[in-house]
């Protein structure tokens, strides 16, 4: 060995992150700060019934991302693993709900006088519950058979190996939707008391800002499953043994827990999540074809990872936040409609370059060594 | 007094509210064998990773011969000869033996990715040499023969000695071993106190050791620090700090003979 | 114990029972018997219906093994018979409770299409074996004789007896090629794996001016996204980046080439060289910039951030706002064709120069896979914080790894879109990114031929599924999903290099390499 | 099919198929006794633009069902699945030209996809005749083998524009297309024309397709309070902003469709929001006994409505009739039974149809290779029906 | 009490097990010692049903529990306290003690079981609403062991719980053996500190790569020259 007297150079490295990180940051902040300006204090091209409007339709298409993040987290929080085929779970879900409209617009309910009322319209809370049971219910078992089929061989293996089963059965799932039901877009038939489009009307600027029923349901229940699930994660027995599945399987099932059976009950609550996100899609915006979750299944996603995957509050503020961006995004930077997925990606990706693992995630600024 | 080859002046760590660290100051010269203990949680394993560079302290200064290095990439620190061991081996697990020890030689090679490409002579010249180099460290540590088995189906004690040699590698000046014996019975950690005192002797490595087991620490120990709660409560050599009553009372308790010996005493009574 | 087979076979019938019900559903059983119709020689145009004879022929098929796979291997003969009968017989049960609904839809002349688009009256009509009220039970009749037989087959070849047999003839060959081995000159035995890399050149070298243009085009399909997987590879296998944004690279070098290299919409004519240099520089670039600031991201979060550029860089390319530059959705159109030795390249050309290009591609993979630059890398997938205190600069090699992995992307890319001699924002979507990731963990992280087996299962697959019609994606997310299940490490895992003995033999030459930069690398 | 229990005797024409097949410059097709005369079909029938696929598959079929039996051989469609992207359309032309008995393409369905396969069907003279592709520049750069149905963007926008000022007195109109080359084309011809006959432009955007909710940026154009909204896109994206308009501050705003958004789908997904819409269509006469035959057959085979998939149902049936229709007229009977169809004649016969009266229309090929080239139609939508209005 | 026959395990390819044979009677302490890699931990893994034995059998108070999946153990009170403890991290004191009564219903009893921990770890009390991962080495053993206590253990393995323990600690913690031992629990004790394990242990086994070398009453093991040579350091 050689003579070890030297003593090291002073000398300091450049780091490349360090530099371009915060010019990165702020030449899109600067950008974004710059275009507000522009829009916002020098145009003054838009009054506030259009900002409204703007925000009312963030909120809705947030709360059903949301809703869908909370499963893409929920499954990843507890096998580490994306669940690719989950948007089309909610697919499933969807269909599941137009189905159920189907048949209760199909069965007349005699009415006297009047010209015969289908059941849904005669009654639409019903049908509406009913749509959310079946939907859910049914986008429960395809997410339970989903992981019983196709990822619980896979347990042990590398993560990126259920990935790729997940591709593989998101093909076979959005194939089989196209060939049983045809490639054909259809839209839900709504009670006639909550018609897509219709609400109430506010009048402002001597403008109506519609308030539609469809969108309200959707936001308020979406909320309200998200409180829902919160508080079964945090407080209840099942919530917390998902916790403790989540953080370390073999020391959980020493504790007496059952763990596939904690999996696949999270794979269950997911899918019923995403099936209660696929009726409120179908209700509200009406589309119903075996390509519906690809996008939202996409987006959902993003919405997860923005907030911290893994992590249910970050789940929700993604996924709000992501819905958000899109809507209010263009218009407030001045920016074409079609380049909004680039605005949102762009802050995505802003954001996780300052908050490494998601807005709410764990701050990784040192990991434990 | 020889000369110093680290030194830490004032040197706080914090955690969110939590003080790690807390304005511990350590001088440790050439050639020596310098061990920290303290109770779980002192905040040994944080000085560790302070010296190291993955943490940088919010106050004081770290001085590598004289010259402060904290804040520093780790890997640059690393390739100044400051190598380490961690208390959970963490080798490169899916990678063999040879490979590993391969990585250690990183901060020793200069051929790039260029020279890879068009295997230029320095790469061909190096590629030999790290070779035998590998093998030769493998030998070294007792691993002859392991080179070509993934690390991580290694018995555990085999692990550690092969983190070790990829520590070794990077040919050293210091050298920081966490916890080397943990989870060793009682023959291996005999072997291992030897080989770290080969490592003084034969290559004049300065070592740093974090221990709980106290046969090892007062056997090898040129000098010793306690940490306890971050603060360094007693410094001096073996005999010192066996005697020091603060460090007994924080760490040490009553000596182990004497307890298994209460132990016994005790289960006679109960079985009668 | 009877109760035990009872519920295990009866619900594999069930299992089996509601599978059919579903591939009737989509038609499937139309084209199943369509496909034996065409093995047993007799053709059936697209958009017609097979006979009900083979129609018959399949459901035959499916009943023995709904029968045969209900068959347990540790039990008695007489257990076995009764297990495949109760498969059978469920099976038949939940046929029965379907063929009446069909049966039902048939007689009230019922059209459900609207909201179950394959069943036509043609085709449960078929199904009811052109019986229709009297196919119900014929079926019934159908399934419990084949579960029956079913079992009766797996008597014979599903017992222990004849696994014994199977291990005694599998171990027998092992013992036959060992001593054919043994017995044949030595120099067959130390080269024959040579031998065989020599057939296989020279098939690569025979093959794309026989087979003809629409081979070549799989194959050069094939051989892309092998050098796309490499490019991936690099990133994902071997300095662990999850990358899902690799489109984005790939469509940087196509539409180097593209624009330099058209007539619209900038009239470029640089020539498909000196562009494909620039595409792969390009790439590089595309590479650098994404990379430089999202280092410090890991795992997912580097995932999604890689998936955004991707869905970014394809917005872009598609947007009214580059239209004048790229093209928008029209995309690109009349790339000149290179020429060699003056001659314009066809299939036959195209298909040599990917050969080329791939064997450059795994040769400099190779090199730089076992070289300190691989290890490097290598030390940071698996653990980035150790690699670091080891004195990697990971931010160094990770970028390093993104800019190589990203030049074999631009040149995979440059020489798609010369020999579409189109490229448009559809090319690039993450679908390709997906398809790549795929390409890699299905063939197998780290390894060349698991790379080249999953381009050719992933890319040569669905191009031979095609005679499977609309049903070709189906099956192909099937077998994605069945490939996984069975063989999780990739279809041709990777292992470690064996180094010990390269150190070892090589001890008694003494280099000493200059080491006075050592610590400032 | 029934017929091919009793193949007819048909005799050999006596034309000397050697020389005709060497002086043809492609070479002959020969189908030889008991195989089909096959006419292909690219287009999406996986992924999120199936539905065109699949229902130009279905449309085709029908053409070759009704085409029957010629010369005692087969027509017969074999539609492929090219996914509508340019790397697949390659694939399956170069699937294609490897088949000696395909004859022509009906397809491709997509621009991308055609300008990808075009140049392998033009090197072995294989006649295209698209249903849908629509990019002006592929009938701009010489090709002899691609042929389309549709409008060109130019002829469509132009029309558009100008009904919509003149006609309709509109003076300020939001552009909208769905970032498609097809829709994109459309509209920025549109609003060049409109611009130029001195109409405001209030917008000219490009919208993400598929999309379930357009309500921000409606919205958004609500502020500039145009008089009328034009798209240029599909059915489904017309749809949703038809849709949307009432929920965003654009409820008396005219919206103005095109070809891609006539269709039975639109007045049924969009009901009362529909009233009062406008379509085009390249269709005339709209209701002729052959359509309504063929809308008889199509929904009886497939249980959906014609026109419920893609608005290019007709189209489809048209090229698929038209292309058999060629190569009936180019083909010859061979001595040896087998049937001879020279490529470059067959090239030559589609380039050079002439008021060919389909169900979607009345087609002439103009030298470049389109092949209409009559204006549209529009049409308002008036009580849940389309009423023509020119 | 519990009757372990002939057991071989594998991983893999790797033997892990081969051919183990011990029993353990109500109320004893046993240990059993050995080097790293010995199949200690797999040892007791499979006994909780986490890991499989490929032939052999585990018998619990007569009845063969070879094949039955953890929460089913457990159901029946083999509890298992885990190498490095495997606190839930992001769990608080009181939820990671909610856990291990996970198989307990009776909401009263997990309430005075609960109390009972605090009692005996009054350290935890003071913590309960602090997250596991931030309690320092020694809290965490204290709460592995009273989380693994919550569920009533008949039989409790633990798998080296002095591991990276200051000596204070290891102290207490074999203390805490021994009282609950005392209290009815009968102990399967993994140890590296031999010593120790040996003086509180009524037997002993001595594991070496998968085969049991040496066994007796622990005063007989701890006498043992080629114990001595190799675990007690003689
Ligand atoms: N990354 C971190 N984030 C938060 N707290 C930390 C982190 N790393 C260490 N700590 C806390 O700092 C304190 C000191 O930890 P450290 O690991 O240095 O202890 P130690 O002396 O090495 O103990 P042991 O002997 O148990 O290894 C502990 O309370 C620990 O919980
Ligand atoms: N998950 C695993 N995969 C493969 N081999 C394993 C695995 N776990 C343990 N082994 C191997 O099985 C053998 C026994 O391991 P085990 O953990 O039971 O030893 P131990 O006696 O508990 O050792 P220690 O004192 O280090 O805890 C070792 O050779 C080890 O390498
Ligand atoms: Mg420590
Ligand atoms: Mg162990």
């Amino acid at each position: 060995m050689e003579s070890k007297t030297k003593s090291p150079p002073k000398l300091t490295r450049r780091n490349y992150s360090k530099i371009i990180r915060p010019i990165f940051g702020i030449l899109v902040l600067g950008y974004i700060l710059w275009r507000l300006y522009e829009v916002l204090i020098v145009q003054q091209a838009y009054s506030i019934e259009i900002w409204l409007r703007l925000l009312i339709a963030g909120l809705i298409i947030g709360g059903v991302y949301a809703l869908i993040a909370i499963g893409y987290t929920l499954v990843y929080g507890i096998l580490f693993m994306i669940n690719f085929a989950h948007g089309e779970v909610m697919m499933i879900g969807t269909f599941a709900g137009y189905f159920l409209f189907e048949v209760t617009k199909g069965i007349n309910v005699a009415s006297a006088g009047n010209p015969p009322l289908s059941f849904s319209d005669a009654y639409p809370l019903i049908s509406v519950i009913l749509a959310f049971i079946v939907g859910m219910t049914v986008a429960a078992a395809a997410g339970f058979f989903l992981e019983k089929i196709a990822y619980r061989p896979l347990r042990k293996a590398p993560r990126l190996i259920p990935l790729i089963s997940a591709i593989g059965a998101s093909f076979f799932l959005q194939n089989a939707a196209q060939l049983l039901f045809s490639p054909q877009v259809r839209d839900y038939t709504n009670p006639a008391a909550i018609a897509r489009g219709s609400g109430w009307t506010l009048i402002i600027n001597d403008s109506r800002v519609v308030i539609t029923y469809t969108g309200v349901l959707t936001f308020v229940l979406s909320i309200l499953l998200m409180i829902g699930l919160y508080l079964m994660v945090q407080k209840t027995k099942l919530g917390k043994a998902m916790r403790a599945v989540a953080s370390d399987k073999n020391t959980a099932a020493l504790m007496g827990i059952d763990v596939d059976a904690i999996v696949s009950r999270t794979f269950i609550i997911s899918g019923a999540l995403a099936g209660a996100a696929g009726v409120m899609w179908g209700l509200h915006n009406g589309l119903v074809h075996f390509f519906v979750g690809f996008l939202p299944g996409i987006k959902a996603f993003t919405a997860a990872v923005l907030g911290g995957i893994g992590n249910i509050p970050g789940a929700m503020l993604g996924g709000m936040f992501l819905g958000l961006v899109e809507s209010l995004g263009p218009t407030a930077l001045g920016i074409s409609y079609q380049l909004k997925d680039v605005i949102a990606f762009v802050i995505m990706i802003v954001i996780l370059i300052f908050r490494p693992s998601g807005i709410l995630g764990e701050v990784l600024s040192e990991e434990k060594v | 007094m020889t000369e110093i080859i680290i030194e830490a002046v004032k040197v706080s760590k914090f955690f969110g509210g939590l003080i790690a660290v807390n304005e511990v100051d350590l001088q440790i010269s050439k050639g020596s064998i310098y061990s920290i203990i303290g109770p779980n949680g002192a905040g040994k394993t944080t000085l560790f990773n302070c010296i190291s560079g993955f943490y940088t302290p919010e106050k004081g200064d770290i001085l590598y011969y004289g010259t402060p290095i904290q804040g520093m990439p780790t890997d640059f620190i690393a390739s100044q000869g400051i190598s380490r061991t961690y208390q959970n081996v963490r080798l490169f697990g899916n990678l063999t033996a040879m490979e590993n020890i391969l990585i250690g030689l990183h901060t020793k090679l200069r051929s790039n990715w260029m020279d890879a490409l068009i295997h230029s002579p320095r790469f061909v010249r190096e590629d030999n040499w790290s070779m035998q180099e590998a093998v030769r460290l493998l030998d070294f540590v007792g691993l002859k023969g392991y080179g070509d088995f993934l690390a991580s189906n290694l018995p555990y004690g085999l692990q550690r000695r092969l983190e070790i040699a990829r520590a070794l590698a990077n040919n050293p000046r210091l050298l920081l071993l966490d916890e080397p014996t943990a989870g060793m019975n009682i023959q291996e950690t005999t072997d291992l106190t030897q080989f770290i005192k080969r490592l003084r002797d034969e290559l004049e490595i300065t070592i740093i050791l974090i221990e709980h087991d106290m046969k090892v620490v007062m056997g090898i120990s040129d000098r010793i620090s306690v940490l306890d709660y971050g603060i360094k409560i007693a410094e001096g050599n073996p005999k010192e700090i066996q005697a020091n009553t603060r460090v007994i009372e924080a760490y040490l308790g009553p000596g182990g003979a004497a307890l298994a010996e209460k132990y016994r005493s005790q289960r006679r009574k109960s079985h009668a | 114990m009877n109760k035990d087979i009872i519920r295990t076979s009866s619900r594999k019938g069930l299992l089996f029972g509601i599978v059919l019900i579903f591939l009737v559903l989509i038609n499937f059983h139309i084209m199943a018997s369509t496909m034996i119709s065409k093995l047993l020689g007799t053709n059936v145009l697209r958009g017609a219906f097979p006979e009900v004879r083979f129609m018959i022929i399949f459901l035959v098929i499916y009943g023995l093994w709904a029968g045969w796979s209900a068959v347990s291997r540790e039990n008695k003969t007489t257990t076995k018979l009764l297990e495949g009968l109760i498969s059978g017989i469920t099976t038949g049960i939940v046929i029965v409770l379907f063929g009446l609904i069909l049966f039902f839809l048939l007689e009230t002349q019922t059209d459900v299409r609207r909201y179950l688009t394959a069943l036509s009256f043609v085709s449960i009509n078929i199904f009811l074996l052109g019986l229709r009220g009297a196919g119900v039970p014929v079926l019934f009749g159908l399934f419990t004789l084949t579960g029956l037989l079913g079992g009766a087959l797996a008597i014979g070849l599903r017992s222990k007896t004849v696994s014994n047999f199977k291990h005694s003839i599998k171990a027998f060959v092992s013992n036959v090629r060992q001593s054919i081995t043994s017995a044949l000159p030595e120099f067959v035995t130390k080269y024959g794996k040579y031998m065989i890399y020599l057939v296989l050149l020279a098939l690569l070298l025979l093959l794309p001016s026989r087979w003809g243009s629409y081979n070549n085009f799989v194959f050069g399909m094939v051989g892309l996204y092998v050098i796309l997987g490499i490019g991936l590879n690099i990133m994902l296998g071997l300095s662990g980046q999850f990358m899902i944004g690799i489109a984005a690279l790939f469509a940087m070098g196509a539409y180097s080439v593209a624009l330099l290299n058209s007539p619209f919409p900038h009239g470029l004519m640089w020539g498909f060289w000196p562009s494909l240099v620039v595409g792969v520089v390009m790439a590089v670039i595309g590479g650098l910039l994404l990379g430089l600031p999202i280092m410090r991201l890991r795992g997912d979060y580097l995932g999604i951030v890689t998936l955004g550029f991707g869905e970014i860089i394809r917005i872009l390319l598609n947007s009214d706002l580059l239209t004048d530059l790229t093209g928008g959705p029209r995309g690109i159109q009349n790339i000149q064709q290179p020429t060699f030795l003056g001659r314009p390249f066809n299939d036959v050309s195209y298909a040599y120069l990917i050969i080329v290009a791939m064997a450059v591609s795994i040769f400099l993979y190779y090199r730089l896979e076992k070289s300190r630059t691989g290890r490097a890398w290598l030390s940071i997938k698996e653990d980035t914080l150790v690699a670091r205190a080891t004195g990697v600069d990971v931010q160094k090699y990770k970028l390093l790894a993104l800019c190589i992995g990203a030049a074999f992307a631009g040149l995979a890319g440059g020489i798609f879109a010369a020999r579409n001699q189109f490229t448009g924002p559809n090319d690039h979507t993450l679908m390709v990114s997906i398809n790549v990731l795929s390409v890699v963990i299905v063939g197998g992280l780290n390894s060349i031929p698991g790379i080249i087996l999953g381009s050719f299962a992933l890319r040569g697959l669905p191009e031979l599924l095609r005679e499977l019609e609309t049903y070709r994606l189906l099956v192909f997310g099937a077998l994605l999903v069945f490939m996984m299940l069975v063989r999780p490490d990739g279809l041709w895992p990777s292992s470690r290099p064996n180094l010990e003995e390269k150190g070892s033999s090589d001890l008694k030459e003494d280099i000493d390499p200059d080491l006075e930069g050592r610590g400032n690398d | 099919g029934p017929a091919a229990e009793e193949p007819a005797v048909v005799e050999p024409s006596g034309v000397d198929t050697t020389a005709l097949c060497e002086g043809d410059d492609f070479g002959c097709a020969v189908i030889a006794p008991g195989q089909t005369i096959k006419i292909g079909m690219g287009s999406p029938m996986t992924g999120g633009n199936a539905a065109f696929g699949i229902d130009a598959e279905q449309s085709g079929l029908i053409a070759v069902e009704d085409a029957g039996e010629f010369m005692g051989f087969q027509f017969e469609l074999i539609a492929e699945d090219d996914g509508g992207t340019p790397e697949g359309g390659a694939a399956v032309a170069n699937k294609f030209a490897a088949d000696p008995t395909i004859v022509g393409v009906a397809g491709h369905l997509f621009s991308g996809a055609t300008f990808a396969a075009l140049p392998i069907y033009e090197e072995i003279g294989i006649p295209m005749l698209s249903p849908s592709a629509t990019n002006p520049d592929l009938t701009r750069q010489g090709s002899r083998v691609f042929n389309r149905v549709p409008f060109t963007d130019e002829a469509q926008g132009a029309a558009a524009a100008e009904y919509m000022y003149n006609e309709l007195g509109f003076r300020k109109i939001a552009f909208l297309h769905d970032g498609q080359d097809y829709g994109k084309g459309l509209a920025e011809i549109a609003a060049a024309t409109f611009e130029s006959l001195g109409g405001e432009v209030v917008a000219l955007m490009g919208l993400t397709p598929g999309e379930a909710d357009y309500s921000p940026v409606l919205s958004t154009i609500a502020a500039d309070s145009p008089d009328a909204l034009y798209l240029g896109g599909y059915t489904q994206e017309g749809v949703v902003l038809t849709n949307n308009m009432k929920t965003s501050g654009l409820e008396d705003v005219v919206f103005f469709g095109c070809d891609g958004t006539f269709g039975v789908d639109f007045l049924s997904r969009t009901g009362a929001n529909g009233e009062g819409t406008y379509h085009a269509t390249p269709r005339t006469p709209p209701e002729t006994p052959e359509k309504d035959a063929f809308d008889a057959a199509y929904t009886t085979r497939w249980g959906q409505a014609p026109g419920e998939l893609s608005p290019f149902t007709w189209n489809s049936y048209d090229t698929t009739t038209m292309l058999i229709k060629m190569v009936q007229e180019v083909a010859v009977m061979g001595s040896d039974g087998s049937l001879y169809i020279p490529r470059g004649a067959l090239v030559d016969a589609v380039r050079g149809l002439a008021n060919y009266v389909g169900i979607s229309g009345t087609y002439t090929c103009a030298p470049v290779g389109d092949c209409n080239i009559e204006g549209p139609t529009f049409w308002i939508v008036e009580g849940g029906e389309f009423v023509a209005v020119n | 009490m519990l009757k372990v026959t002939d057991l071989n395990v594998y991983y893999g390819a790797i033997h892990a097990l081969k051919g183990i044979s011990f029993d353990l009677q109500e109320g004893e302490i046993v240990t059993l010692i050995g080097a790293n890699g010995a199949g200690k931990s797999t040892l007791l893994n499979t006994v909780s049903g986490i890991l499989h034995a490929k032939e052999g059998t585990v018998e619990y108070l007569g009845e063969n529990i070879s094949n039955e999946a953890p929460q089913v153990i457990v159901q029946k009170g083999i509890v298992q306290v885990p190498e490095g403890r495997k606190i839930f991290a992001k769990m608080t004191v009181m939820e990671n003690l909610e856990m291990g009564a996970y198989t307990v219903t009776d909401r009263q009893q997990i309430q005075d079981k609960r109390e009972a921990m605090f009692d005996r770890f009054p350290v935890l009390r003071t913590r309960s609403k602090q997250l596991g991962g931030t309690l320092s080495g020694g809290e965490q053993q204290m709460l592995a062991m009273a989380r693994a206590l919550m569920a009533n253990p008949k039989l409790l393995l633990l798998d080296e719980p002095s591991m990276g323990l200051a000596p204070v600690l290891v102290e207490q913690i074999f203390d805490i053996i021994q009282d609950i031992n005392q209290q009815g629990t009968s102990v399967l004790l993994v140890e590296q500190n031999a010593h120790m394990a040996l003086s509180i242990a009524d037997r002993a086994y001595v594991l070496e790569t998968g085969h049991i070398v040496l066994e007796g009453d622990a005063s007989v093991v701890m006498n043992d020259p080629m114990v001595i040579s190799a675990y007690l350091g003689g």
